[in-house]
């Protein structure tokens, strides 16, 4: 009872910290827009612990966050190796092979409107296969280690940077082209100069959906087979061993990994479109 | 009648026949049961499931049972159907492997999510490290098929004599191309397939009373799938919702499994249980179990069942 | 393929048509059925000629300004540019053309948007400044060159999409209502410096306005459109002097022009109840 | 309908590329096959046997196609639609959790967005979160939740449909939030003008201007939905639905049936975003936006 | 509350000032700095008063009717509305605001647009629909309520949007450059329907342009600016009478005050070399 009532009290507090922190003269300064996600961040903790602890939930079904942290604190090396051969070796390289693919192709679809007609659709249809079900088959054929991830985060990123690829080089103002046109501008000149530029913010949100999606596609894939370590074999093989303040360390490296590639993706596109209405701000 | 829910270890399969026995031939209804069975899957963790309240009763392994015993879960073994193991490691003949001596250098498939025990003691008492270390194997997470030895991307993997073998036969591998190291053969057999439940249950007599109902009930579907087997493996059919097992197979399955049950009553063979908490401890730097469990199994109920 | 040279003015001698439109149509194909934008247009325009085009809103002043620069092709009639179609004439590079909008990229900043087609044209690098400098001096936005063109307003965006179609010095000039969003000084001002562009470098000037008395003060003749289908119901050659101070606007012969395009405009609205 | 001929073409390329990825990958075994019964096979009898196999390591597409018509529409003429060999079955017990988590996700993301829209502290906090939240890998923590949820007395179907939920929520919220921010400052500004009331400014104008990015997110959110479904299914015992289906293909190592019930599930998953399509153009149209 | 009665001009007669400006300042924070958008600017408007602003781009015009309109708050000074705040007149519905774009929301025809302030006013159904029909008809627009907004010219656009200004009868009618985008003549036509309105109904105008005929035609007061920072140079009385056929824009009464109003507007620019 005494937790309980600590964790709504707690909540209390800090939601009207944050309501307050947000209307302040400051929130637009770093120190408070990190803040706010921040207390919000430490509140859901607060109550998770609370909660756990207050209604006695066993810690083979949710673990305190206390144990979490310790976890966390003393495993950094099987963290470390997991981190690198999921996150490194699978994510990022499919991730990487899997945009850059994604453009290529959508500049070439772009450039011929019978492909745009004829694979858009097939695509978003293939697309629309689970990855639950593609996971084993591209295991199959790639084998146990990092290639086969990465097989599964290209197949994932793949459509929604093509899609949003495709949209953003027809987004360029018509009479921005006709302008290119009255200069008598090749192609090339007008992708480059033109329609890629034009495209930047449709293509920067494909990628920022693409880095969650490859980080959860190089998790999932490990869970149909691999070497012995990676966050998925280590989520899989720990929830097994009831080890779940393990997983949950697990997990939190992946969120906290996954929200920072999305960050820095953020922040390449804020560098890249800053010209952008959406970047200008308020 | 008293509800009660079993957890299996896995999906609906002949590898659970006397289950489904049990419930089909109304042996549970008999006892004044009312039994639901949940099947189990590649994520589905039994101990997890039984201290969530989603069950009473679970199927598990030993080891993982023993395991999840000193990580804290009260878990007791109140019956053991299976008397001997199934597992086995297969490789492919071509690969040149002959017998133990060979592993060192190999890449061996071996199924995790707290099956991997009974692998990694048996490869503590050979002395091969499985750490990826200079002279050891190199240990694959195998998924839940067999296609890493077809598609030769592991030497050998994990079987059970009732499943994944027959699977790489199917897959037009011929057994002479084959060589099998049965963990019975090898001398580290550890118990599979027991009856589970928490501690709290035995202390309350109403629910050890239906236990001792459940138990009854379950051996004698247990004896009836053994003299039955190909009955029993149509009944496990019928109890299939994926619709996706096949005749064949189930019988065949069954055939093997009565091989497996033939030599239990239900009650636990407390040398059986010595030798597989010996071969738990014996792990060298870093064994399953560190301490011998206490009170991790009990007779009060296949006594009361079995008299 | 330099054209005979042209004599501007009143001159009675042969002259070559820089632009020669005959019997023009253009219908588009839309959903509610074709739409007729341009019926019957024929037009010639000289070398070094300043021709304001003036008409209703919606009369086809920009299609057939479009048309003229090959972004909109002629559905009847022929038009010929320096004596080639429309398309060949946009290969050899001869329009700078200023749309109704600025159209700045917001990439680039306001000296890279009138470079880009410098570069596109494969200028050298050294002339691409010193021509940006130039024009940016030009139309008053010396100093702004490093601005974004948010950073600018309305006008300023304006006369950056001016200088950026002045850069490459093409030889035929489309602007199609360059100064709408400007005040009336700051347009009095441009209008004489467009004027004193045109007089030093002969160029040919194609020019749609909304405005009467800046269609006189600048044009050699003054076409006047109505709209549905959009005809020529007027072609009004000026008789102003090529030497044109700003204060003639307030002479007869001014107010005079004027009012024949005021009554020709006239007859294309439906007010006159 | 000028796009026929282009999808025809593609789907045709794509076949051949398929056919000849199958004699490729299959070649292997029935090579093997070969070596150990002693026979010599010509390049015919190759190509024949890859495409006939029980267990290929790729399904040729006839093999699929004939698995998915005798698991539906033979299935239909025989009158066992709704028996467990049938896909039809097993789509619909999946279409059922999709359908509620879809429901849920969406609720759940425009009742989010909306507060994210109208609450400085709630988009700050929440914003940094909900995407972090879908960084978590779903089939990891997706036994947990039937776990927990099941120790406290729900099961069936409302798990898989809160998983389902969970995957969907997200885009919807991203998209709502793009679309009800999507009114440009002046709209905004003459509602002010007129003194309009928070819920007159959502209604009138911040709700009719989110509609084309409701819809867009409804495709994107609808997929997601299905996939949790599937995930959902695979810890819950994988009984039933296309998720156990690929589940128990997986398992027997039974391609042709991965292989069809991956396609099923391609199948459901275009027919509701085509619906939901349906239904934009249809609103659009009749809100007047359109052209 | 009703503040002390002003004084403005040379008047003598105490008149209620309705709109009341005292030493108003207004300062944008942006990332590059300040910018002072309004500096010192004193201005009083009485009742049934048509004021014209006339300045050159980016002095503060818009910003100006903004803060009259209470979407933007002055950082200096006090400006009363009917003597109460900005806010409070705001609150009690007393403007009526054409932007400088129409901003027509695309879902709803033009009779539904013109709809909405009524809608949310709360009144009358039966009367909703009787002030649509009657403001389509004084924009000529009668016919069109049915279409969507992209189904109309600009031209056509723009004056739906005055029209919808015009809907719920405000005391106080806020526009800014409303005929930007329209030709002469069309210019010309609704230059004399609002001017009628504005005599038949006495509503007070706030008419923001950059054509200095039409702010000399249209004005009771003509409120010159000068911008970086916008204040006003010079505020000049009409004298012409109320009674304003298109004619007099021929006389020289009124070719003085647009003298005047020039003269104005060019010290604010920079081309006197
Ligand atoms: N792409 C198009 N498709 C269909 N109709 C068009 C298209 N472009 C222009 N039109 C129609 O052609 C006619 C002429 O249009 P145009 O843009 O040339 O008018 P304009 O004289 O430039 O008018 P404004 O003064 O408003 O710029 C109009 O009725 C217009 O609706
Ligand atoms: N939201 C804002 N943030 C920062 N600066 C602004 C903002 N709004 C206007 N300004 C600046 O304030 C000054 C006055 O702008 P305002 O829009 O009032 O000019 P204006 O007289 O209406 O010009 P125009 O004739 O182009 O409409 C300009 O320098 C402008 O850049
Ligand atoms: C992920 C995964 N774990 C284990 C098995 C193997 N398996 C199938 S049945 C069985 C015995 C327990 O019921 C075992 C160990 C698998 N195929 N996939
Ligand atoms: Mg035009
Ligand atoms: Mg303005």
């Amino acid at each position: 009872m005494i937790w309980l009532g600590g964790v709504a009290a707690f909540w209390a507090a800090a939601l009207a910290l944050n309501v307050w922190l947000s209307n302040s003269p400051w929130r637009r300064t770093w120190a408070v827009r990190l803040a706010v996600p921040a207390i919000f961040g430490l509140t859901i903790l607060v109550v998770w612990e609370g909660l756990v602890r207050g209604l006695g939930v066993p810690s083979v079904i949710l673990p305190p966050p206390t144990a979490i942290g310790a976890r966390i604190a003393s495993s950094t090396s099987i963290l470390w190796v997991d981190f690198v051969q999921t996150f490194v070796k699978g994510a990022l390289s499919g991730y990487v092979m899997g945009c850059s693919a994604a453009v290529l192709t959508a500049i070439l679809i772009d450039r011929s409107p019978f492909l745009k007609r004829g694979l858009l659709p097939v695509g978003n249809f293939i697309a629309a296969l689970p990855i639950i079900g593609t996971a084993p088959i591209l295991v199959m054929w790639f084998g146990f280690d990092w290639q086969s991830k990465a097989a599964v985060v290209v197949a994932m990123v793949f459509f929604p940077v093509l899609v949003n690829t495709v949209q953003g080089l027809a987004a360029s103002d018509p009479m921005q082209r006709d302008l290119m046109r009255t200069w008598s501008a090749s192609y090339g000149q007008t992708l480059l100069k033109l329609r890629l530029p034009a495209a930047m913010p449709f293509i920067f949100n494909g990628l920022k959906i693409a880095t969650t999606l490859a980080l959860i596609g190089a998790i999932v894939a490990e869970f149909f087979g691999s070497p012995i370590r990676g966050m998925g074999f280590r989520i899989s093989t720990e929830v097994g061993r009831l080890a779940l303040d393990m997983v949950w360390a697990e997990i939190a490296v992946a969120a906290l990994a996954g929200s920072a590639f999305y960050g820095l993706v953020a922040l390449a596109e804020r560098a890249v479109t800053f010209w952008h209405p959406s970047q200008r701000g308020e | 009648a008293d509800k009660l829910n079993l957890q299996l270890k896995w999906v609906t399969q002949a590898q659970f026949a006397g289950y489904y026995v049990a419930l089909d031939q109304g042996f549970y209804e008999e006892e004044g049961l009312d039994v639901t069975i949940k099947p189990g899957g590649p994520d589905i963790a039994p101990v997890q499931v039984l201290m969530g309240g989603g069950a009473d009763v679970m199927v598990d392994w030993m080891p993982s049972a023993l395991a999840a015993r000193e990580a804290g879960a009260p878990i007791v073994n109140i019956a053991q159907p299976f008397k001997s193991s199934g597992m086995m490691l297969t490789c492919l003949k071509e690969t040149g492997v002959t017998g133990p001596e060979d592993f060192p250098g190999r890449t061996l498939g071996v199924w995790f999510f707290g099956n991997e025990y009974p692998f990694l003691s048996w490869m503590s008492q050979l002395g091969i490290p499985t750490d990826g270390s200079a002279g050891g194997v190199t240990v694959l997470k195998q998924g839940f098929n067999v296609d890493p030895l077809l598609q030769k991307q592991a030497d050998c993997i994990s079987t059970m004599t009732y499943n994944e073998y027959w699977q790489v036969i199917d897959a037009g591998i011929s057994a002479d191309e084959l060589v099998t190291f049965k963990y019975e053969d090898q001398g580290v057999a550890t118990l599979e397939d027991g009856l589970y439940v928490l501690e709290s249950k035995l202390a309350d007599e109403a629910e050890a009373d239906k236990l001792v109902r459940f138990v009854r009930a379950s051996m004698k579907g247990w004896k009836w799938a053994e003299e039955n087997p190909d009955a029993a493996a149509m009944i496990v059919l019928d109890n299939d919702e994926t619709g996706a097992q096949t005749e064949t197979h189930q019988k065949r399955m069954m055939g093997e499994v009565a091989k497996l049950t033939a030599g239990s009553n239900g009650a636990l063979d407390p040398e059986d249980y010595a030798r597989t908490v010996a071969s738990l401890m014996s792990g060298g730097s870093d064994p399953v179990i560190t301490k011998e469990p206490e009170g991790a199994w009990t007779h009060a109920i296949t006594d009361a069942a079995l008299q | 393929m330099a054209g005979p040279v042209a004599r501007p003015g009143k001159g009675t001698i042969v002259k070559s048509a820089v632009i020669k439109a005959d019997h023009l149509d253009l219908v588009f194909q839309t959903n509610d059925g074709p739409v007729q934008a341009l019926s019957d247009v024929s037009l010639s325009i000289e070398k070094g000629e300043f021709v304001s085009f003036i008409g209703p809103s919606g009369c086809g002043k920009t299609t057939f300004l479009r048309c003229v620069a090959a972004l909109e092709h002629p559905t009847g009639g022929s038009l010929t540019v320096n004596g080639l179609t429309p398309d060949a004439a946009r290969q050899a590079r001869s329009y700078g053309y200023v749309f109704q909008a600025a159209g700045l990229y917001p990439w680039r900043t306001i000296a890279k948007n009138i470079k880009l087609p410098l570069e596109i044209m494969g200028f050298p690098r050294a002339e691409q400044e010193e021509r940006v400098a130039r024009v940016l001096e030009l139309v008053d936005l010396k100093g702004f060159g490093n601005k974004y063109p948010w950073q600018l307003s309305g006008g300023m965006q304006q006369r950056a999409s001016i200088a950026r179609a002045l850069a490459f010095d093409a030889d035929i000039l489309l602007m199609d209502e360059p100064f709408g969003a400007l005040d009336e000084i700051v347009r009095d001002h441009l209008n004489e410096q467009l004027l004193a562009l045109w007089a030093r470098t002969g160029k040919t000037c194609l020019f749609v306005t909304h405005s009467i008395p800046e269609a006189v003060y600048l044009s050699t003749k003054i076409v006047v459109m109505s709209p549905r289908p959009g005809r020529i119901t007027d072609v009004i050659e000026s008789p102003l002097p090529k030497e044109r101070p700003l204060d003639i606007r307030d002479t007869a012969a001014f107010l005079e022009v004027a009012h024949r395009v005021r009554e020709g405009l006239r007859a294309g609205h439906a007010y006159d109840e | 309908m000028r796009s026929v001929l282009p999808i025809l073409t593609v789907v045709m390329a794509i076949l051949a590329l398929w056919y000849g990825a199958a004699v490729m990958l299959n070649r292997q075994w029935t090579l093997d096959q070969a070596a150990r019964a002693g026979q010599d096979l010509t390049i015919a009898q190759i190509v024949a046997d890859t495409m006939a196999q029980e267990r290929p390591k790729l399904p040729a597409p006839h093999q699929v196609g004939a698995e998915l018509w005798n698991t539906t529409g033979a299935m239909v003429l025989e009158g066992r639609a709704f028996t467990r060999r049938s896909l039809i079955w097993h789509g619909w017990v999946t279409l059922s959790a999709t359908l509620v988590g879809f429901g849920i996700g969406t609720g759940l993301g425009i009742l989010l967005a909306v507060g994210i829209v109208h609450n400085r502290a709630m988009d700050m906090s929440v914003m940094p979160w909900a995407i972090a939240s879908q960084t978590i890998p779903i089939l990891a923590i997706a036994p947990m939740i039937i776990v927990v949820l099941n120790s406290v007395g729900i099961s069936g179907l409302l798990p898989k449909a809160i998983i389902s939920a969970y995957l969907s929520f997200f885009p919807v919220v991203v998209g709502m939030v793009a679309g009800l921010r999507s009114p440009d400052r002046m709209q905004l500004d003459l509602l002010r003008t007129y003194s309009a009331s928070p819920s007159q400014a959502f209604w009138k104008l911040r709700w009719p201007s989110s509609m084309p990015y409701l819809f867009t997110s409804l495709k994107v959110g609808m997929a997601a939905s299905l996939v949790g479904a599937i995930v959902g299914e695979l810890p819950t015992g994988a009984v039933r639905g296309l998720g156990a289906r690929l589940l128990a293909g997986s398992y027997y190592g039974q391609t042709v049936q991965i292989w069809s019930a991956l396609f099923a599930a391609a199948i459901l998953a275009a027919t509701l975003v085509g619906i939901i399509g349906l239904i934009q153009r249809i609103t659009l149209k009749r809100m007047g936006m359109a052209r």
